[in-house]
């Protein structure tokens, strides 16, 4: 039973930091309907700045975080304006394509720029403990992460469902002619959503770096992990995305528990069997 | 012998009866228009019909036998054909090359890696005799996309021939093409095999008219009237059912 | 109503296409032979990374089905070639060829069968799923595969007992070259044949395909199987040239590349994938030449500046600029 | 028409000649990609080589050509080696980070007539692949080895071992049972993981639950060494004294400074620290380090890297700057030199390096760095792997 529960636990963890960087690509993929390899990127450029603004600047983790988020958002509007509108509504291949390309530019800039190595972002003292949950210990950190999940969870939530700006956005998405004709301007909504949807990927890069450690490859590395949980979830579906990424980190976690050395094996044919059951994902709201 | 029989159809959703206890018989040579209001279940009776969904009850069968299980693709093989309201077509491809494949199709051929279909004789003829039959010759090597929307109706009626059905179900052929065309594919339309039996779905009243000998009216799921396209506009049921749903419309008949 | 009307329906496109290929293949393999005469090892992984990239192009360009784990056919291939020499003793380069493609063949098969149960993003990570599977076999099943030390052991007789697999590699680059022509030659019969017309009417619209009478799973699964066996080719090709094969030649790491260069060239040619392996691969090799640590950057500027100026590929967007050219003359 | 012949091979052959007084050594290993640090390692420690020693032998320039195969990558391998063979002239062969790439290479070295000094891939069987391999890194099985006895010293009766599930990892966890069971101890249970393994909460876990003593753990260098050790921590096995033994791998001296508190006091067995005490290393830290530019990326494989060029200037010495595979490999077998890791030597019979094997623990410096301390020396140890493989 405490092993259950330990398992439980740690699922619960993993899972969170895996939506936290997956719900902007769930965004970008589901509302904007661009295929985004290059999400991954944003993440570890968010990891990045992290990394330097605590090591390098000496600052504190939040504002660490904070400047970090903001600075991946700002990096990207100019990405976003020059390179990502020429391809929205462009065949997925196409896409495919352009964002490999803007990741392989990344990793080889922070390559240049930070060095090969591992990059750390050092905890603050309240969250670098383990907390004793009677059963087990578990890292502060992963609470942490945890309540960071619920928290852009809702937020999301709440912008998207909520909000005269959610309300532009899914106007936008369903028909941008008509969206347009009644006021809307499509182009600031796009860009404001992709500034969100990369500050997520910044935050969920700095967030589950403890798990997912900073270092150039990180982009590639991870890439297929997101694509699988958005996928999974059915793109653009928020509640999709949370559920699909507790499911995965739940067959992880368990894999990796009672069959380490076939964990890979069973994690890609659970994949496998769920994408074969819910083929547009388990709560895909488009297409 | 009738050709084509639906006995009974039925189709829930939710608890809504879409279609409600719908029979339908087609003999060869028949030429039935199917009206009726939006939302009278149409749709919902041609995707029965083609099965692309399945009943929640009654049979159909084609040629005297039962087909009600048999999936879409094999009913177009068993000679139950249908065209599209919206043109569904490849539109990269040739008006000469849809109509091969659909020929080759028939055949059993499409399946053949090697040789090409502008190289085989019998096909390229027959291609051919279709399109010009059509008035889409000229036409037979642009790519659909740069073709007139009245002439890729035009191709969706080509395809159907081509395919040699006993059994044709044309959804709106009409639909979409300014008036100024219509003439061109009701002119295709009188150029169907007459041992054919043709089911037409359609709005236009006037190409009813002109086309059907024998109309049914269908309304919120249920038959409501089934006899000759002159008896339709004096149907009592079926000025209501259209004025009920049209009450600013007037223009039924 | 039987006019003659076959003969006012000018034909077009008749085989002279499919020999200037062959013509322009030819070429271009004898340049290279003799402008390159010591990077033959590296023409040779070219033929058969593109005979992986057309296998591609076959279910990417032609049926419309996104993959990012086609590296499993080939590496199936690969497999399929090298055990067969290194633990069963069957040597002739032609025969372990054969076995090559059929490996490829089933593997095309086994993940046709899977990929195709959905479509796009889903069906995108059904595909890496399948890669991941294929490679967690091979590694596990080391007693075989030799998991990730590689497959070594593997050894060639000389190609129709004549030529000898050298150091030079001019055998199994003049074998690959041949290989490759008669799969071109293959491909445009199979592309241009009835069943290639109906692989592009399900990639245009699926259901009007099934309309006609015609299955649209069965057409996509053959194309699949097909496909297969031209990757098992190359991996084949790629066992019998290096004499090894590693857990790379089922990465997903291989698919990605495979499928960059396929879209770099232009999808549903056979053309625009070859033209798309060759200059992906001869940049990356100039350019990793000249700049072992930092080439990446420039190859990623390289994949972002194709798509803003040459939306459909290399080779895409120069044929739609020369048709353009030439205007309504076709 | 003869003449002229005649004359254009006269010039070849003087071009030839000419040719000949430089000497191309062809270094294949990882120079962009995940592994871009150990490549970058390679070259460092070649280029201290050369810095310290100059770049001529005798009268023969030494000239350096690099080849990037950045993941495992056999084929690719052999493709490089080949025209690094054929096109570039290359001499002699060297580098090879990864096992598969330096075996994929081993069958052209005959026809080649080029003998490969391997500076990394650790796995014991290359050097059966050809009779012209020689090796100056370690294997997986050497510095696995040691690392049983000290475990059992440590008084700890039963191991978990938990390795990443490929080629070396297999290899790490066959030498730790070896050598653990002949010490007496018992190996309770042994996992396999995933090289792609990110979150290793599940791991720890099953080793708590497991029962034993200590884990034995071996993973490749790099990022997921961090998750783990930090895992390592933050489960509480630290705390609930599960002690972790593990090669040197788990704790390189690039991945110190992230790993950070957290590594701290970890005990590892290698056969190189940065922090060796010697004259020699100092020169080979300094010269190192100015080569890598980054002092703190320094690591393991330039230290190959640097003994391997010892190796190949000792060949060309031999050779005399003439191409001749089987006198090269012959003029270094039984070579014995003090490294900067300290004494070694080429055995004779397998061409593999016989060395010392440090166990060193982690341990906060001076300055506030952490560094691997060396606290005990296994002197002289071979390669117990090719003997587990006969």
């Amino acid at each position: 039973m405490q092993t259950v529960l330990s398992i439980a636990i740690d699922a619960l963890a993993y899972g969170m930091v895996l939506f936290v960087i997956s719900i902007g690509l769930s965004v970008t993929m589901g509302l904007m309907r661009v295929v985004n390899l290059a999400h991954g990127a944003f993440a570890m450029i968010g990891g990045y700045l992290a990394s330097y603004a605590t090591r390098d600047l000496g600052l504190g983790y939040a504002p660490a975080i904070l400047i970090a988020v903001v600075a991946t958002a700002i990096i990207a509007v100019p990405i976003e304006r020059l390179l990502y509108r020429r391809i929205y509504g462009a065949p997925e291949l196409t896409q495919v394509l352009m964002t490999i390309g803007i990741t392989f530019c990344v990793i080889g800039l922070a390559n240049y720029a930070f060095g090969p190595t591992l990059k750390t972002i050092p905890l603050p003292e309240t969250l670098s403990g383990s907390i004793d949950l009677g059963f087990r210990a578990i890292a502060t950190h992963r609470i942490f992460a945890i309540v960071c999940g619920l928290i852009v969870a809702g937020g999301l939530w709440f912008l998207i469902e909520r909000t005269a700006f959610g309300i532009r956005l899914r106007a936008a998405v369903d028909n941008a002619p008509m969206a347009a004709a009644l006021g809307v301007r499509t182009q600031l909504v796009y860009a404001v959503s992709f500034a969100v949807a990369v500050g997520l990927a910044a935050f969920g890069g700095i967030v589950g770096a403890e798990l997912l450690p900073v270092e150039p490859y990180y982009a590639l590395r991870y890439m297929v992990t997101f694509l699988v949980a958005v996928s999974i979830g059915g793109a653009g579906s928020i509640p999709g995305a949370l559920i699909a990424c507790l499911l995965l980190g739940a067959i992880d976690t368990t894999g990796r528990y009672l069959a380490p050395e076939y964990g890979e094996f069973f994690f890609y044919l659970a994949v496998i069997v769920i994408v074969t059951l819910f083929p547009r994902g388990l709560a895909g709201r488009f297409k | 012998m009738s050709l084509f029989e639906a006995k009974k159809l039925r189709k829930n959703f939710g608890g809504l009866a879409v279609t409600n206890d719908v029979s339908l018989s087609l003999a060869a040579g028949d030429r039935l228009a199917l009206i009726g209001p939006n939302g009278a279940g149409k749709t919902t009776f041609v995707n029965l019909v083609t099965g692309h969904i399945k009943p929640d009850g009654g049979s159909i069968a084609l040629a005297g036998e039962d087909i009600t299980g048999v999936k879409a693709m094999q009913r177009v093989r068993r000679g139950l054909v249908r065209s599209f309201q919206v043109t569904r077509l490849f539109a990269d491809m040739t008006p000469q090359e849809h109509v091969a494949l659909a020929i080759l199709q028939r055949d059993g051929k499409a399946s053949r890696m090697f040789g090409r279909h502008d190289a085989m004789r019998p096909v390229v003829e027959e291609v051919g005799e279709i399109l010009h039959l059509l008035g889409l010759s000229e036409l037979a090597h642009l790519k659909v996309r740069e073709i007139a929307y009245g002439q890729q109706r035009l191709l969706e009626i080509a395809l159907a021939m081509a395919l040699r059905p006993k059994v044709l179900l044309l959804d709106e052929p009409a639909a979409g093409v300014p008036q100024s065309e219509t003439a061109r594919i009701e002119r295709a339309l009188d150029m169907l095999p007459p041992d054919l039996a043709v089911l037409m779905i359609e709005h236009d009243m006037d190409l009813v008219f002109r086309f059907a000998k024998r109309v049914m009216v269908l309304a919120a799921g249920t038959v409501i009237f089934d006899g000759s396209p002159q008896d339709v506009t004096q149907d009592v049921a079926v000025r209501e059912a259209y004025l009920g749903s049209y009450a600013n419309a007037g223009s039924a008949a | 109503m039987a006019v003659l009307m076959d003969s006012t329906l000018p034909t077009r496109r008749r085989p002279l296409g499919t020999l200037i290929g062959i013509a322009v293949i030819i070429a271009a393999s004898v340049i290279g032979y003799f402008l390159f005469p010591n990077n033959l090892a590296l023409l040779t992984r070219i033929v058969a990374t593109m005979l992986l990239v057309l296998s591609i192009d076959l279910v990417t360009g032609y049926c419309g089905v996104a993959t990012l784990g086609h590296a499993a056919l080939f590496g199936a291939g690969a497999y399929g070639a090298g055990i067969v020499s290194a633990h069963f003793g069957i040597t002739e380069p032609l025969t372990m060829t054969l076995i090559g493609a059929v490996a490829g063949a089933l593997a095309g098969l086994v993940s046709g069968i899977v990929i195709l149960r959905a479509h796009g993003l889903p069906q995108l990570v059904l595909s890496i799923a399948v890669v991941h599977l294929f490679h967690e076999v091979a590694n596990k099943a080391s007693s075989w595969t030799g998991g990730s030390d590689g497959l070594s052991g593997i050894t060639t007789d000389a190609l129709l007992g004549l030529f000898e697999f050298d150091l030079w590699g001019r055998t199994a680059y003049i074998y690959g070259i041949v290989l490759l022509l008669i799969v071109f030659v293959s491909l445009r019969i199979l592309v241009q044949s009835p069943f290639g017309m109906l692989a592009r009417g399900v990639r245009e619209d699926p259901v009007r395909v099934a309309a006609m009478g015609a299955s649209v799973h069965s057409v996509m699964l053959r194309m699949y199987v097909i496909s297969g066996a031209v990757a098992g080719v190359g991996g084949a090709l790629n066992a019998i040239s290096t004499q090894v094969v590693g857990l790379d030649s089922l990465s997903f790491t291989l698919s990605a590349e495979a499928l960059v260069m396929l879209v770099l060239g232009g999808t549903g040619s056979l053309y625009g994938a070859m033209v798309g392996t060759v200059s992906f691969m001869w940049f990356e090799d100039v350019v990793s030449a000249a700049n072992p640590f930092h080439w990446l950057t420039i190859v990623g500027a390289l994949l972002i500046v194709v798509v803003l100026f040459a939306p459909k590929g290399l080779y895409g967007s120069a044929a739609a600029f020369l048709s353009r050219r030439r205007g309504g003359e076709r | 028409m003869k003449k002229f012949l005649a004359t254009a091979i006269a010039t070849l052959a003087l071009s030839v000649s000419a040719q000949a007084a430089t000497i191309k050594v062809g270094v294949v290993g990882p120079f962009s990609g995940p592994f871009a640090l150990q490549g970058k390692n390679f070259k460092a420690g070649i280029d201290a080589y050369m810095a310290v020693n100059g770049a001529k032998v005798g009268d023969n320039d030494v000239e350096i050509i690099y080849r990037d195969v950045p993941q495992a990558d056999p084929a690719q391998s052999k493709a490089l080696a080949q025209e690094l063979i054929v096109k570039e002239g290359v001499q002699y062969l060297a580098g090879f980070y990864f096992t598969p790439d330096a075996m994929a290479a081993t069958p052209i070295l005959q026809q080649g007539n080029v003998p490969m000094v391997v500076m990394n891939a650790a796995t014991s069987a290359i050097v059966t692949k050809s009779p012209y391999v020689v090796r100056t890194s370690f294997t997986t099985w050497q510095t696995s080895t040691p690392i049983a006895q000290v475990a059992k010293d440590a008084g700890v009766d039963k191991v978990i071992t938990v390795v990443s599930d490929y080629g070396p990892g297999v290899d790490a966890e066959n030498a730790f049972k070896a050598g653990f069971e002949k010490a007496g101890g018992k190996v309770v249970e042994a996992i396999r993981m995933p090289l792609s393994t990110n979150d290793f909460s599940p791991i720890m876990q099953r080793i708590k639950d497991s029962g034993a003593g200590a884990v034995f753990a071996f993973l490749p260098s790099g990022p997921t060494t961090l998750g783990f050790v930090k895992a390592y921590n933050q489960n509480g096995l630290k705390t609930a004294g599960i002690k972790i033994f593990a090669p040197g791998d788990l704790t390189q001296e690039s991945d110190l400074p992230a790993l950070g508190e957290s590594a701290a006091g970890m005990q590892t067995t290698f056969h190189y620290a940065v922090s060796h005490d010697s004259p020699e290393n100092k020169a080979f830290v300094e010269a190192a380090s100015k080569a890598i530019g980054n002092p703190a990326e320094l690591s393991f494989p330039a230290v190959g890297a640097y003994d391997g060029m010892h190796v190949i200037y000792k060949m060309i010495e031999a050779t005399g700057g003439k191409q001749d595979a089987k006198k090269a490999v012959d003029a270094v077998k039984g070579l014995s030199w003090t490294s900067p890791r300290g004494p070694v030597s080429i055995d004779a019979e397998s061409r593999h390096i016989t060395q010392n094997i440090y166990l060193r623990e982690v341990t906060k410096g001076a300055e506030g760095k952490y560094f691997n301390k060396e606290i005990k020396t296994f002197e002289r140890q071979g390669d117990p792997g090719l003997a587990a493989a006969k």
